[in-house]
């Protein structure tokens, strides 16, 4: 019981230091100069529409490649935990609806996928949203096949070619345009259409590849695993 | 230059082409992984030496944009710094863990080049939010890596882990988003424009929140239960990466936001550091462990760490030089001594520390644990020594004595723990062996050097320009080196070292430092003459012999306070290890540690205190203020330590008594003079300066009068030959403190006389008794018997040694207690006349004891065929020997340049008329009285040998035995419990009170440690409970 | 009402931190954890929420001219986006780990993994 | 005024929710329970004009993050059949 | 120089006649004390006459060979270094060489040497009487320490001479009136120091026949006898000069010495014998307690 009063006793600590945010907080109701610069800036000289993919990809892109190396990490960390089930387990069979509709919906929703990642800079979504649509439709598949064979060899080549990719963009960046992930490298194009932005479309693409198949192999390693 | 981008982009690329790598062969995957962090760490020395040379900064903006708006990364000095030192680390430890890893699957090598690239990231960047990216990059990977041992253990260790870090990741991120909300901006270098808005309401609390988030990530006492854990289940490998690089990280991350907090926020978070760095070292003495042992002493130098750049930033310090010099150099100590004990921990395996006694039969290993355990300690040369002397004055300067006094204390009990495991890994135990693995070897030796490479760097940089006082470490590691060369051939080669260093040394010196240098130096020399005795390789004895002798060299030459405290504790650690080659048990070389280390402490407490205002580069001796009294007093308390006063002489019987036979000799009688040389030289420096003085000396007086009654007491009841001369000794150290303390002309040649003459007669007896002891192979006195007839060499000089001090006439120690008493009446201090005559009256009784016991009465059985002492140990006493003769019989070419050196002080000054010396009270002429002894000696002599021709010599046992005739030694031979009459009347003065107190005061602490360890309870849970009471604690403290 | 977003979120963060401290199934200690992070997520996104603005996607609705008076701040999302994906991370690492617990001693309890100590 | 009180009840929901998470028996309600607080967080996310937030909160949070932990107690469900080892 | 050097021999040959006559007159008086007839007053001559005309000797080694010789040497020096008669230039002695430390340092020269030699005897009784008697030595030291220190306070110097100097006059400026705590405490260590009994268990001469010197005999034992009349007489010469105004011709200083002796003579014969721990434990009390209050009553 004394565990408890300790608890209540952080807990409350917590509380008090977490109290000063709510009336620290919406006290503004201007951008900052960062802010507002992002927004005035963006359009003109990445070609973005979303000003957050812009700020996520090209002003805040080193986040972001650390975000992509996190999630890597889970997929390492995951595997590096968990050991692969003997192949030929036996597995109850799903139920005929689900698998026959996993089938159908899956390219569906990887379509889906594909989209949100390579409209990032035009609506809201992106490579990471993408992914995990792509991955989602990978989900569907499992559960509806739990046979489904995936590929992990696959999976590792387009988890390492597409963050290599991402990188060499990123170094393609500060060798021929500002710095380390400028989307500047390509022409900012026409705003509002599809290939503009730069790279920012390249780079969601390889995000969207990434993230997907990193969750997807996450997913694997959890069922699989045994 | 290369932009920084590319350290970030060479692991990232890695980690993408290991996988790859690794489909086609195991090789290929580890050569990818070796290649990069050899990049990385290859980068960061080309930048530092780039840096180094002068080129400038870099500033890298992500995507090209400037200003607050994109991410910046910055290659400054000390950025470089941090990652040549992090990177190579990492790389050492990558290939310790070669051999795991390559069990492992390619996702650990991933892993391990995430890691590397969170911890460049957060170096480099001036993001806030950035910074937390690369943090989660780091703690994620390791998180995952933790695991690796793959047992229970390093499960639960690493759940444990993730519950604490990643409450730390969110208070970090909560911090992060409103700061910006506050702020409006991430960037480093626009939150410094305006730290302001920082310091209050929702700014405070955002700041706090990631300073706390920083702490918790760096394991302050006592919310750090979880990483002990780690540190203990984890492979040692990666343990060390955590502790090392990645805690190095976190720690610029620290100190790249010290600009941005208040005052009160760097007081409470110094006050935490040094929590940390007392309270874990505290707990550390409870440990078995080694890999948590080595966990709590990591946590403990973290802290030390964080309050050295704290307290500089809070002293408004601004140059990174500062910084570099003292939390760089104590991060660079650690994290290079750290990486070696992991690693060594690895090679050991899972042994309790009490049974590293494997690592007795590995010169080369417990070379390197001795020289991480002495790193470790901050005893010099290494970085971690001058950064403690630097940030120790600078504490001192501001006024933070308590601080100074709680490092001290910290640093105390990490000698202790430190020490008592080298002590279990030097002595061997069983005949357990470990299989050597160059892989981990390697890296160990490769730590080493660059750790010396770095104490070059250090000492070059902070001012300790003497290049005899480099010599020190330079010789010892010289010696070291040719430990495979035969005993004898080294003792001619350390012959020839010192005697060079004395050659170069002593002509530069005068006064007082002079006669000084002739008794250590000379004496030193004279006895290392013995070493020739001993065949064989004794390993171990050159280097600390020589390093000893160089220290005292040192000692002498050094004009400045830096130099002198470096000289001393390279004396302290030479002598250590002298001490710990020679003893039979771990418990001496840790008490003699423990008490040096103690008194070492004191003196640089009272240094530091008397440096002058304002010296930014180590100031001269000469330049020390004493006026304010209690420097001085600290300094003198350490020397009274380092002599073995009454009450802290603990440590002394078996220093003096366990060491080599042929290395007793130096330790007691010219070790023993180095702490009455500090004596000297500071209480010279300070003369007249220091206020209450008078009190002063009467206290020292009656410290120096009891040691000698003690010692001489407790001399008296030794059965062990050498343990009985080294109470001798601490008898005669009392006498020298006593007329030290006088502080006036007689008085302080009184002092000098008995130093010198101890050391002859000391060495003599040492030697001598060494002489018998290693023929006989035992140092019990009831053992031994009639040795007279065996080795009457030895005896003679033995005879001439103890009655010189006895201080009966005509031999120089009538000298020493005739000045003792002249002075100390003409002071008028009767009741110590008194008490230093009884002295001298009960020293006759372990005098004839030990002459008796040893030399007289019955021969024993088993020692009939023992032959005179090697001639090796002769030679040193008879020089000894010829001196005492030509001190006795011209007194005055001893005591004129003594009382020269000493100069003018207070009282009377000593009056020559032709060979009698006089003063107000009484006059002595040693040369009558030599003649006029040596006359009446020689009448009777004459007398005896005209009459007794037919003189009969007649057996062993042919004695008046009440009409027996004994036929065994053993029975005949009066020699134990030779006073128990003694005993039976005084016996209550020699209960071991000092003793007891010192071992309660040792239990007290361990009972202590023992209790804050149950705040350790191993359940994740609770651990998370602390983390989150202890920020709470914080967030009150730093409102 | 965006003070009650904060507040919801701050509730939600000591709620997590409740569970966290309080239950001993490991499973139930990472689901505490996934709450705090949503608390947090909603904390942050309140910071960027500025009265009667549209997101920070500048469409033809929006358009371009005096945009920074029309739009929430962008930064927030980013951060939070990153936040999101890296609370997954460790999430999915803690149940892995909590898979490896249960493996090695078939119970949940929290205070059965405290063979380390001291 | 709609937008408002939407909010409201979201909040409201959520803190519900939360407290189911912490305090239900079944830790698959637990899970669910969590995930609804983070689709409840999503729906919150668009009334504060932050749809890309939104749509990752949804798709991650209460999406992939159930399954992880659903997954995860099937797992552990199976190690205690013995399927394991 | 040679009339020096005379004087020398003739005052170490009348110190040695005057000591054995003291110690033949005191045998005689404890034994009419004790009842018997005792031996002759010339009895200490007769013996060393007989031991040195023993023929032969046998020696354990030779350090047992020069025990004796040290013995006497040191009787011999520690006279020498004493002023035997005020005023005398020729009786002066060697006393110009030392101060009274010197003297009371030079007592252990001889004692340290017999005890040496006895030991290389190997007899245990020697050893065992040589422990009990340094360790009666070091007790009785403090009480005749302090005693000298309260003597060099009063008189502010530690020269014998001096000493005996500033006691001239009337006798009522001797030591003994002048501070007589001071003289009661060294008196009290000259019972020590005499080794009568009731601090004879050095000698022992029940259980450990005659104490150190056991195994002498011949000429050896000679010599130990010869000594005994020196340093007996060497002693309470000094205690004279410092306590007892000293002396100015020979028949003073016989009268003096006599009564001196006497002192010690009379606790001896009304005493039983101290145990070794018993004497240290006595020494240490109530004598050193009067020896500091003799110091501090000159200090303040």
């Amino acid at each position: 019981m004394i565990k408890r009063l300790f608890v209540l006793l952080a807990v409350a600590g917590m509380a008090v230091i977490l109290i000063p945010f709510v009336s620290g907080n919406g006290a503004g109701d201007a951008l900052n100069n960062v802010a507002a610069t992002y927004v005035e800036d963006a359009p003109r000289d990445l070609g973005t529409m979303n000003i957050v993919t812009a700020v996520i990809v090209t002003y805040r892109g080193l986040d972001t490649l650390g975000e992509v190396l996190v999630l890597f990490i889970a997929t390492a960390g995951v595997g590096f935990l968990l050991k692969k089930r003997r192949e030929g387990d036996p597995v109850q069979p799903p139920s005929e609806i689900l698998s026959t509709g996993g089938m159908i919906l899956m390219p569906l929703i990887v379509l889906f996928g594909i989209y949100v990642f390579s409209h990032g800079h035009l609506t809201p979504g992106g490579g990471f949203q993408g992914g995990v649509i792509i991955a989602t439709a990978f989900l569907l598949a499992m559960l509806s096949a739990r046979r489904l064979p995936i590929y992990s060899g696959l999976l590792t080549w387009i988890e390492s070619v597409s963050g290599f990719a991402y990188l060499a963009v990123g170094v393609l960046g500060l060798v021929l345009a500002g710095g380390f992930l400028d989307s500047r490298l390509l022409p900012a194009g026409r705003y509002g259409s599809l290939l503009s932005s730069g790279t920012i479309p390249l780079i969601y693409t390889f995000i969207g590849l990434k993230v997907g198949t990193e969750l997807v192999s996450i997913l694997d390693k959890l069922r699989s695993n045994q | 230059m290369v932009s920084p981008v590319y350290l970030l982009v060479v692991t990232i690329a890695a980690v993408f082409l290991v996988p790859l790598a690794d489909r086609i062969g195991r090789s290929y995957g580890m050569s990818v992984f070796y290649a990069a962090i050899a990049a990385a760490a290859g980068l960061g020395l080309f930048w530092f030496l780039s840096l180094r040379g002068g080129a400038p900064a870099q500033n890298v903006f992500i995507a090209g944009f400037t200003g607050p708006y994109a991410i910046q990364l910055q290659l400054g000095i000390a950025e470089s710094f941090v990652i040549v030192l992090v990177n190579t680390v990492f790389l050492l430890a990558s290939i310790v863990l070669g051999g795991a890893l390559i069990k492992e699957k390619a996702y650990a090598l991933t892993l391990m080049l995430l890691m590397l690239t969170g911890i460049n990231g957060l170096v480099l960047s001036r993001d806030l939010f950035n910074m937390f990216v690369f943090m989660e990059l780091l703690s994620i990977s390791t998180y995952a890596l933790v695991a690796m041992p793959r047992n229970g253990q390093a499960f639960s260790a690493g759940f444990k882990y993730m519950i604490a870090g990643g409450l730390a990741s969110t208070f970090f991120l909560i911090g992060t988003a409103f700061v910006y909300r506050t702020a409006g901006t991430l960037h480093l270098d626009y939150l410094l424009r305006s730290p302001e808005l920082l310091h209050g309401g929702v700014g405070f609390a955002a700041l706090f929140l990631v300073i706390a988030a920083l702490l918790i990530e760096l394991k302050p006492f006592p919310a750090n239960g979880w990483a002990l854990d780690v540190y203990q289940a984890g492979h040692p490998g990666v343990v060390s990466i955590i502790t090392t690089a990645g805690t190095g990280a976190v720690l610029f991350v620290l100190y790249k936001l010290l600009p941005l907090m208040s005052v009160r926020m760097l007081q409470v978070l110094g006050g935490a550091g040094i929590v940390t760095f007392v309270f874990s070292n505290l707990v550390a003495i409870k440990q078995e462990n080694p890999g948590r042992l080595l966990g709590y002493s990591s946590i403990s130098q973290t802290g030390l760490v964080i309050a050295g750049m704290v307290f500089l930033r809070l002293f408004g310090i601004r140059e990174i030089a500062v910084y570099a010099a003292v939390a760089g150099g104590l991060f660079l100590n650690h994290l290079f001594v750290k990486g070696l004990m992991f690693w060594l921990s690895e090679r050991v395996g899972p042994r309790p520390i009490r049974e590293w006694g494997v690592l007795a039969g590995k010169p080369l290993l417990l070379f390197l644990f001795g020289l991480a355990v002495v790193a470790l300690s901050g005893l010099p040369p290494f970085p971690g020594f001058w950064a403690k002397w630097e940030f120790l004055k600078l504490l001192a300067a501001n006024g933070y004595y308590p601080v100074l006094g709680f490092i001290l204390a910290g640093s105390l009990i990490e000698v202790f723990y430190l020490f008592r495991w080298l002590g279990y890994a030097a002595v061997k135990e069983d005949h357990d062996t470990i299989s050597p693995a160059p892989a981990v070897t390697l890296p160990m030796v490769a730590a080493a050097i660059l750790l010396l490479a770095a104490s070059v760097f250090f000492s070059g940089s902070l001012s300790v320009r003497e290049p005899l006082l480099r010599l020190i470490p330079a010789a010892g590691i010289l010696f070291y080196l040719l430990e495979p060369l035969p005993g004898r051939v080294k003792t001619v080669l350390a012959l020839a070292a010192s005697g060079s260093a004395a050659v170069i040394v002593l002509p530069g010196l005068s006064g007082l430092h002079l006669v000084f240098g002739i008794m250590l130096l000379g004496g030193s020399l004279v006895q290392m003459i013995a070493g020739l005795g001993s065949g064989g390789r004794r390993r171990g004895i050159y280097p600390g012999m020589v390093m000893m002798v160089y220290s005292f060299a040192g000692l002498l030459v050094t004009e400045t306070a830096l130099g002198f405290f470096f000289a001393w504790e390279m004396m302290t650690l030479a002598s250590y290890l002298l001490i710990l080659r020679g003893s039979r048990s771990a418990r001496t070389p840790l008490l003699y540690m423990i008490f040096s280390t103690g008194g070492a402490f004191l003196i640089l407490a009272g240094l530091i205190t008397a440096l002058p205002a304002g010296s930014l580069s180590s100031a001269g001796l000469g330049d020390l203020v004493f006026s304010g009294g209690t420097a001085f007093y600290l300094i003198i308390a350490g020397f009274l330590v380092k002599a073995g006063v009454v009450g802290v002489h603990l440590w002394l019987p078996g220093f003096y008594s366990e060491a080599d036979h042929d290395v007793s000799p130096i330790l007691s009688s010219a070790l023993s003079k180095a702490a009455v040389a500090g004596l000297f030289i500071f209480m010279s420096l300070a003369n007249g300066t220091v206020p209450g003085s008078d009190m002063f000396s009467v206290i020292l007086g009656w410290i120096g009068g009891l040691t000698a009654f003690f010692g001489t007491l407790m001399a008296i009841y030794q059965e062990d030959a050498k343990r009985l001369l080294a109470f001798s000794s601490m008898g005669q150290m009392g006498y020298i403190i006593l007329a030290a303390s006088l502080m006036s002309t007689i008085g302080w040649t009184a002092a000098i006389y008995i130093a010198v003459t101890h050391l002859l007669f000391k060495g003599i007896m040492f030697l001598s008794v060494g002489g018998v002891v290693s023929r006989l192979n035992t140092t019990n006195m009831y053992e031994m018997g009639g040795m007279i007839k065996r080795m009457p060499l030895s005896f003679m000089t033995f005879l001439i040694g103890l009655i010189a001090l006895s201080g009966v006439p005509p031999l120089t120690g009538f000298g020493g207690k005739w000045l003792l008493y002249s002075a100390l009446v003409g002071k008028g201090w009767y009741m110590l006349t008194a008490l230093a005559l009884f002295s001298s009256a009960v020293a006759f009784l372990y005098c004839y004891r030990i002459i008796h016991s040893v030399f007289l009465g019955q021969l024993k059985t088993g020692f009939r065929a023992v032959k005179e002492a090697s001639v090796w140990y002769l030679i040193p006493q008879f020089i000894f020997v010829m001196l005492i003769m030509i001190f006795s019989m011209v007194p005055r070419l001893l005591i004129e340049p003594i009382s020269a050196a000493v100069g003018k002080l207070a009282g009377p000054d000593l009056l020559w008329q032709g060979n009698t010396v006089s003063h107000a009270l009484g006059y002595w002429n040693g040369t009558t009285v030599m003649m006029v002894t040596m006359g009446v000696f020689m009448v009777p002599l004459v007398w005896l040998l005209s009459r007794v021709r037919s003189i009969q010599k007649v057996k062993q046992f042919n004695i008046v035995y009440a009409a027996e005739r004994p036929d065994r030694p053993e029975t005949t031979h009066y020699a134990h419990n030779f006073f128990a009459h003694y005993t039976k009347a005084l016996g209550f003065l020699s209960l071991p009170l000092v003793r007891r107190f010192w071992e309660g005061a040792g239990e007290w602490i361990s009972s202590i440690a023992a209790a804050l360890r149950h705040l350790y309870s191993g359940n994740g849970q609770t651990y998370a409970l602390q983390v989150m009471l202890y920020i709470t604690v914080l967030y009150l403290f730093m409102r | 009402m965006i003070h009650a977003v904060t507040a919801t979120g701050i509730i939600l963060i000591l709620t997590g931190l409740w569970c966290m401290l309080t239950r001993k199934h490991i499973i139930r200690i990472i689901i505490g954890f996934s709450i705090i992070d949503t608390g947090i997520h909603i904390m942050i996104v309140s910071t960027g929420y500025i009265r009667n603005r549209t997101a920070p996607i500048l469409d033809h609705a929006v358009g371009l001219q005096g945009a920074a008076d029309k739009v929430v701040d962008p930064v927030p999302s980013a951060l939070v986006l990153t936040a999101i994906v890296i609370g997954l991370a460790v999430t999915a690492l803690m149940l892995s780990y909590a898979v490896k617990l249960y493996r090695r001693k078939r119970t949940l309890d929290i205070n059965n993994y405290a063979e380390l100590k001291w | 005024m709609f937008p408002i009180l939407l909010c409201y009840s979201l909040c409201l929901m959520m803190i519900i929710a939360a407290f189911g998470a912490v305090y239900v028996k079944n830790l698959t309600s637990a899970v669910i329970a969590a995930g609804a607080i983070s689709l409840a967080a999503s729906l919150l996310y668009l009334l504060l004009a932050a749809p890309d937030v939104a749509m990752t909160e949804a798709a991650i949070g209460s999406g992939l993050t159930s399954v992880v932990f659903l997954y995860t107690l099937h797992l552990i469900k199976k190690i205690d059949e013995g399927d394991d080892d | 120089m040679i009339v020096k050097a005379l004087y020398i021999v003739l005052s170490v040959a009348l110190v040695t006649v005057w000591g054995l006559t003291l110690t033949g007159i005191v045998r005689k008086i404890v034994a009419r004390v004790h009842g018997r007839i005792g031996p002759p007053v010339w009895q200490p001559f007769v013996d060393i006459i007989k031991n040195n005309a023993k023929r032969t000797g046998i020696s354990h080694g030779v350090m047992f060979y020069l025990g004796p010789v040290f013995r006497i040497a040191g009787g011999m020096g520690t006279f020498l270094f004493i002023p035997v008669l005020f005023g005398s230039d020729m009786f002066s002695n060697f006393s110009f060489a030392g101060d009274v430390f010197l003297v009371m340092y030079f007592i252990f020269f001889g004692q340290l040497g017999m005890a040496l030699g006895s030991g290389e005897g190997g007899h245990p009784y020697s050893a065992i009487a040589v422990a009990r008697g340094l360790a009666q030595m070091s007790a009785f030291e403090v009480p005749f320490a302090l005693s000298v220190i309260s003597l060099a306070v009063q008189y502010d110097t530690f020269s014998v001479s001096s000493i005996v100097a500033a006691q001239q006059g009337s006798i009522f400026s001797w030591t003994m009136f002048t501070n007589p705590l001071a003289t009661i405490a060294a008196i009290i260590a000259m019972l020590g120091m005499n080794m009568h009994s009731p601090f004879d268990v050095v000698i022992a001469p029940q259980e450990i026949p005659i104490g150190p010197p056991t195994e002498y005999q011949g000429s050896f034992l000679g010599m130990l006898h010869t000594n005994r009349g020196i340093f007996n007489g060497a002693k309470l010469i000094l205690f004279m000069n410092l306590y007892f105004g000293g002396a100015t011709t020979i028949p003073e200083m016989i009268v003096k010495t006599f009564c001196i002796y006497m002192i010690s003579v009379f606790v001896g014969v009304s005493f039983p014998r101290f145990r070794t721990d018993q004497s240290i434990r006595f020494f240490l009390g109530i004598p050193t307690l009067i020896g500091v209050a003799a110091v501090i009553l000159y200090w303040l």
